[in-house]
């Protein structure tokens, strides 16, 4: 086994990434840059060495630099994590090349599955069914334009290089689609250094749907079930479930044989994620194959009682991984919450700042998996997501209504954060009735961004007082009850009426 | 006193008044039993009615930032004398007015849609800030005319900077 | 179904039960002493009110005040929770009286079993084991000293009212004898308003293991395994699991079945517990019945997949339970450590005070079920006891694992807790390898009270940074890490050592 | 300048340099390479020989409180010159010392074991003190001779308040 695992990332995968290790006996080391310098990740490690520079590209995609530290601190192995250099297939070969094991797949199941319209070749030529559309980057718009005309509107524009949502845009019709076309290419540009975009059919009243899948790297693959990733917004997923409400176990089969057929296509090893669409007619198109850990992990964790990452570890160091047998039984039912330093009343802008006041929910059926603490700093340079919030129970019910409870008691202050947001998605009647697509956020945004009147007047009358108070300075201390109290009984009335008698 | 609580389009009136040697809040003129308890860092303990809520208070001028049962509020408060003459300075001004768009977030202009002297209609997208990798759309609040562009594409901007200056209602005018 | 539940209780376990009711859309009823205005478990109650007073006698003890609230704010049931009233036939019974559904079992049950020797005599009837000893109080010294000897020693005296480890001595000679009853006879005064106390054999190496039973009210009882309890200090349970490393099929069995006829042979309604002594000849003895929730039953919770609060509320209802059958598997292991405001230096003294920080560990495997927040104080009026740690595995060394990890990242300041011992306790061999009996701590102490040297040095260092900083007020910034330092790099070589390419 | 800082009968030692106009901080004669910041409330992030800590530290007069670990440190730091004066001062001393017995924790004297003139051998109980419904047995720290006790049975003390003065190792004398 690994003595010491370099972790190549930041926030709360990388901590997520040093629970196992320290779980397992293990060292960990983080790497961080100079705004990270305060962050749990670095005073959790077993050891910190600095990258320097503010930006990804000034650190957390320095390779040359991780793998220098990587040498002098004697490190066997390293983790990407999610995002950063976790698909990126140069990386991988140079960390095998100076001698460490990359825990992950090989530089040439990245390459092959990082490449969407190779990949979607491979997947036909294996017979896992895929969305109509080009099967090659698009070269020029004219030629583009006519093949989605072709294809028929709506169509998709994605990154060829890319996942996670970014430099993806729906087009409804012709005129759009130039202005698309350079937006996503823009994006794509700066997020993946790669700007070439492809075309897709848009599929009706999709799912969201992929397979967790686990390979050895010596002839053997499971799966370990689904998780429904639909509720997304603007292409991200912001809440995931293991089970999804949509299938049965004859569509799990067959989609979980299809997720693991895909893996065994491109020779994969370690965990890794088949995504694929379901359309309002069950049937299923593969999207696209994450060669890494997926951000949504846990709740496969919740309900077949792995840890994923301790998986990833072992199967890494050759010593293969804990069950054989692809799962076919969930325990229970687990939801995720992604809670993002955003403001969902103003379109899901980032909300930077400093976190002035933090206290989790905990209790029955609750995990968290946080990269911050109270006095972060939430900084504009990396990803806006802060923390996630798992939710167990023994149905899906049971699930959703902890989830609720821990979302309602979870106290954070000095940012806004997409928790109020939240709360509505799962209070929402489709959502608990599991009728949704992936345009849930579109379809139901006024039930979303909606407030409860009573509680308005609370929120103003607590407003009020706190103005009174700041106008008259009252500061006649509350006779009996012992706390210093800022304010005191208006009115004594109820308070007589409550005395022992 | 009166003090107003104004949340979007709802506004709560309070009545204070002291008596018996205290002060008292009133809403719809019945005077509001309650016991709010401060446990530092801008919570509060409310109980009122029976009803007991946890409270993140956080004040900026008139402005209060409420967090309770998980939903999220800015209000504005002010007492009726504010109002008054808030109300005397607001009557005496009159014609078009000028709006400045300012950086909600700091970020990176990267694509501006409009020029000086432009009218742009409520809603039209004014320029692109990438923020956090993610491109936010700058639209206008009103209808309008573009009076001054203050920034340049591939700036970085601070929060709060300012950006466009806009001439509200020329559209129609 | 209920639609309002009064709380008499406070702290973690009054929040505990809120959680439930929030998540089965039943209001929750707080009541409040002086002290306790500020904490959780009122400002996430649905409703509270205060009960006034500041010593548990004034407050949640005065029943009348509790039941007048209830019929006030017009409350269908009254949970008592853990300790307080939750033992207490006559507030029970006048529950009942009241008109409000009593969250429990029938006051007979709880007087049967409350009266330590006349539960002793039942079981016996019943077939159920018991340590020999006297089956009443002992009314005079001289009288039970001669009994003492002829059970010989040594030999326990226990509270005849009691439990939780009040009022509880043990004698190891004749000499000791007279001065032990007295102490137990002052404390079970002080904590349950009765100084009578009996005799009991003393059992070789033994280990406390309890069973979880559920009654229906309506003729099922079923068990759902046992908690291994036997880490105690002062005889106050510090850590417990379920499954125990001891049982195997055969014995789970047999004493499964002897709970379930010990809960039949009272009557009993709703969650109860049944602690049993196992010796080294593997032979198990009755101990006592608690007739209410258990302190540690979420260890239960974790490996069933029950709501154990839940349960009791729908049997209440009439609704009975969940399931109909005794347990027979687990699912992976749990364990709980129960954190205590004392310092474990100082023999375990309680620390009051101001929580300055708190940062509660999270992550897989990791529940919390926690009574207090940053900013709490935590009084000497009340059980010391502030939070428990659950950490959930597939198997018992995972569960360990992730336990030992969960407690190195707590942060907790302003008290002294019981967290650096607890550490201690997971990561000792003798725990680890599931060997060990409710005289671990007095036989391990020395192991479990030492310090790590590299450890030491650590402190020692960064106090002497502090020292120096204090007196010199070095306020240079440090040249390149961005963050607001408050000390610097004293040495440049490493750093450029790391300097990238 | 030498600074000292003990920890039960651990005794760690290091001394500071001005060189290249930065503090060196020096153990063993080694100059110790090390990134320490603070992260505000007592806690401090510690970079040293790659080696990372989360570190609680509070400071009362020259008694450090550190949390590193999970483990729980009560270190007593001094200088060179503080030292010196100390011995100074202690040396100037002789004879039996004074011990003044204090109660640790806030609570009630529920039994006190000892009267004026009782010669009290190390480790035998003083005192029971009860708190949190726990009783506290407090015993002698060495041998001794009861001075005066200033408490009674069943008072209710604060922390820190003097329960018993005793004379040091007159037991032997």
């Amino acid at each position: 086994m690994f003595r010491k695992i370099l972790i190549a990332n930041r926030g709360e995968i990388a901590v997520r990434i040093m629970r196992t290790c320290r779980e397992m006996g293990i060292q960990s080391v983080a790497v961080f840059s100079k705004i990270d310098r305060k962050s749990p990740f670095v005073y959790h490690a077993d050891e910190a060495y600095p990258l320097g520079g503010i930006t990804s590209q000034e650190s957390y995609l320095q390779w040359n630099k991780i793998l220098d530290i990587a040498a002098r601190c004697g490190a066997d192995a390293i983790h990407p994590g999610y995002g950063f250099l976790s698909e990126n297939a140069e990386f991988a070969e140079a960390v095998e090349k100076a001698g460490f094991t990359f825990i992950g797949p090989s530089p040439e199941a990245i390459r092959l599955m990082g490449n969407k319209t190779a990949a979607r070749k491979l997947m036909i030529a294996h017979h896992v069914p895929t969305v109509p559309g080009t099967e090659d980057a698009v070269r020029d718009i004219a030629t583009a334009q006519k093949i989605a005309a072709e294809i028929g509107y709506p169509v998709l524009i994605k990154a060829a290089a890319g996942g996670g949502g970014k430099g993806m845009r729906l087009v409804e019709k012709d005129e759009e689609f130039k202005e698309a076309v350079e937006g996503a290419a823009r994006e794509a540009s700066a997020a993946f250094g790669d700007a070439s975009v492809y075309i897709e059919k848009f599929v009706e009243e999709p799912r969201h749907i992929e397979f967790q899948i686990l390979s050895d790297g010596q002839g053997k693959t499971i799966h370990l079930g689904e998780r429904e990733c639909s509720i997304q917004r603007r292409h991200q997923k912001v809440v995931e479930e293991s089970p999804s409400a949509l299938l049965d176990d004859a569509l799990r089969k067959a989609m979980g044989q299809a997720a693991v057929r895909a893996a065994e296509a491109c020779g994969y090893k370690g965990a890794g994620t088949i995504e694929f669409l379901v359309d309002k007619h069950r049937k299923f198109y593969f999207l696209e194959m994450n060669t890494r850990l997926q951000v949504e992990h846990p709740v496969t964790e919740m309900v077949t009682g792995l840890d994923l990452v301790e998986e990833q570890i072992t199967i890494a160091a050759g010593h293969g991984m804990s069950r054989q047998k692809n799962i076919s039984k969930f325990w229970g039912h687990a939801v995720e919450c992604r809670l993002y330093a955003e403001n969902p009343d103003n379109n899901f802008s980032p909300s930077p700042g400093t976190i002035a006041f933090l206290k989790a929910a905990d209790g029955p059926g609750i995990r968290e998996d946080s990269g911050v603490t109270q006095g972060s700093e939430i900084s504009l340079y990396y990803d806006p997501m802060i923390s996630k919030l798992i939710a167990w129970g023994s149905d899906r019910q049971q699930a959703i209504r902890r989830m609720m409870r821990a979302l309602q008691e979870y106290e954070i202050s000095g940012i806004h954060t997409t928790i109020p947001f939240l709360i509505k998605v799962m209070g929402h009647q489709a959502f608990q009735q599991g009728r949704f697509t992936t345009k849930f956020i579109e379809e139901y945004g006024d039930d979303l961004f909606t407030v409860d009147e009573a509680t308005a007047e609370t929120a103003a009358f607590i407003s009020a007082v706190d103005f009174l108070e700041e106008k008259k300075r009252i500061s006649v201390k509350a006779p009996d009850n012992g706390s210093d109290t800022a304010f005191k009984w208006k009115n004594l009335h109820r308070k007589n009426a409550l005395r022992s008698r | 006193m009166k003090i107003f609580a104004n949340f979007n389009e709802h506004e709560f009136e309070y009545e204070s008044v002291f008596k018996d040697e205290l002060y008292h809040l009133l809403y719809n003129n019945k005077a509001c039993t309650y016991d709010a308890v401060s446990l530092g860092g801008g919570r509060y303990s409310l109980l009122k009615d029976g009803k007991s809520f946890l409270i993140h208070l956080q004040r900026r001028k008139e402005t209060y930032h409420v967090l309770v049962n998980g939903e999220y509020f800015e209000l504005h408060v002010e007492d009726e004398r504010t109002r008054k003459v808030r109300e005397l300075v607001q009557g005496a001004q009159s014609g078009p007015g000028e709006l400045i768009v300012r950086a909600p977030i700091p970020g990176v202009v990267i694509k501006i849609h409009v020029q000086e002297g432009d009218l742009i209609a409520k809603g039209e997208p004014l320029l692109i800030l990438e923020a956090m990798k993610m491109e936010n759309i700058i639209k206008a609040d009103c209808d309008c005319r573009v009076e001054k562009v203050v920034t340049v594409e591939n700036e970085a901007v601070q929060q709060d900077q300012e950006l466009i200056q806009l001439l509200a209602g020329t559209v129609n005018n």
